[in-house]
């Protein structure tokens, strides 16, 4: 299944991309499975990733933790902790 | 109301709107949150806010109707800046208005409280010897869960 | 800084203010106080403020030194207007600047809740059948009385 | 010993009088006393001094309770329970 991605912010500059599609396997269950598959691209994206704290999730433009399950068409997001006001 | 933009915000005019909104508010309480001048010791060139564009309207809706729906208040406007700023410029507008003037110091609170650790922007501070992404605060953690068991 | 006047005030203006007091002054926090347009069920035609002229400025000046002295805070400024005032016109401000916003929201509400029990204002409410002092409310003296066991 | 008294707002209306200069002898002693002075001079001072917490004292400029003793030359304010902001 097909999913878009957008990183923002500190993550976005080290992982040098804003967004992209990316297709997983249609049970690849929840957003703790798109990180682990994330982190096998190379050293730098396994080192962003690896903190659980550095590294927050918005799926749909909501703010879920990393158990929620992912659906075909879903706009997945990750971040640092927000930083505004 | 949401409002996010670039242009800079008029805080007397905002509370006047707030107020203009019923004719039973007799209390407004507002915060405005500026552009400091300096980051540590280092002088500030400016900050940079980026967010997230298609959920950040969105966020700071929900922030505002949790607000409404936990105290007794008329209105809430949120305004946020985007973009480039300058020290001392406004960032950050909250107002809320309501005949009640304790409901709306901690409905005004706690949407500050919960904008900083739930609505997605991200600082970055420009500094003549290079830009900086701002770290989130454990102390902006600890106000917004506070909330939590309210 | 304090300050009593008939005339009507610019919040912006003293928002702005208190921020330009220090480089380090992140957030502002304000309460605006407005003349309702009715008392109970019946529309008011003004109201009118009397004070204690030679006690006033020492009671609010007592006030912001005892908030500044509770909470880590830069600036308050305090504006009470006098005389006689219709509905929707501003009453009150109580701005305070600092740069951790938790004292400052404590420190604002604190000076408001203070003044209403212990500064020498009262209130007037001028209807068309007649006038009519407002009476003094329970609630604001137990908003105050929660400041002392804090 | 002489000191000035002032009246405010619902009491002063209800007293006819703002303010006035009163003689107490000099052992008077305390806020509560001066209260059993005015509250004999007829029916509408006795009423208007009845409650103990519808009149609030300041002693030169200072909210305080009624046990405060008095010197000469004091102002002494009487008014209801204030009601700004």
């Amino acid at each position: 299944m097909r999913i878009k991605v957008c990183y923002f912010a500190r993550l976005r500059e080290k992982l040098g991309i804003s967004d992209e599609i990316i297709d997983l396997p249609d049970n690849c269950g929840n957003i703790s499975s798109v990180r682990a598959v994330l982190q096998k691209r190379d050293e730098i994206w396994q080192q962003a990733f690896a903190s659980d704290q550095s590294v927050l999730s918005a799926l749909n433009h909501e703010m879920v933790t990393s158990d929620h399950q992912l659906e075909a068409g879903d706009e997945l997001a990750f971040f640092p902790p927000v930083t505004g006001g | 109301m949401i409002r996010l933009q670039m242009e800079d915000f008029d805080t007397g005019a905002e509370i006047n709107a707030l107020h203009s909104m019923g004719s039973h508010i007799g209390a407004v309480v507002s915060f405005v949150g500026f552009v400091r001048e300096f980051s540590d010791e280092s002088r500030l060139d400016a900050i940079e806010l980026e967010h997230y564009p298609q959920m950040t309207q969105k966020s700071l809706e929900r922030i505002a109707t949790e607000a409404k729906s936990r105290w007794n208040i008329e209105r809430v406007i949120i305004i946020h800046r985007i973009g480039r700023l300058t020290p001392d410029e406004q960032i950050v507008f909250v107002g809320v208005a309501s005949s009640h003037r304790s409901e709306a110091f901690s409905a005004c609170e706690f949407v500050i409280d919960t904008l900083k650790t739930q609505a997605p922007f991200w600082k970055k501070e420009c500094f003549s010897t290079g830009d900086q992404w701002v770290d989130a605060k454990l102390s902006d953690t600890s106000k917004s869960d506070r909330w939590k068991s309210n």
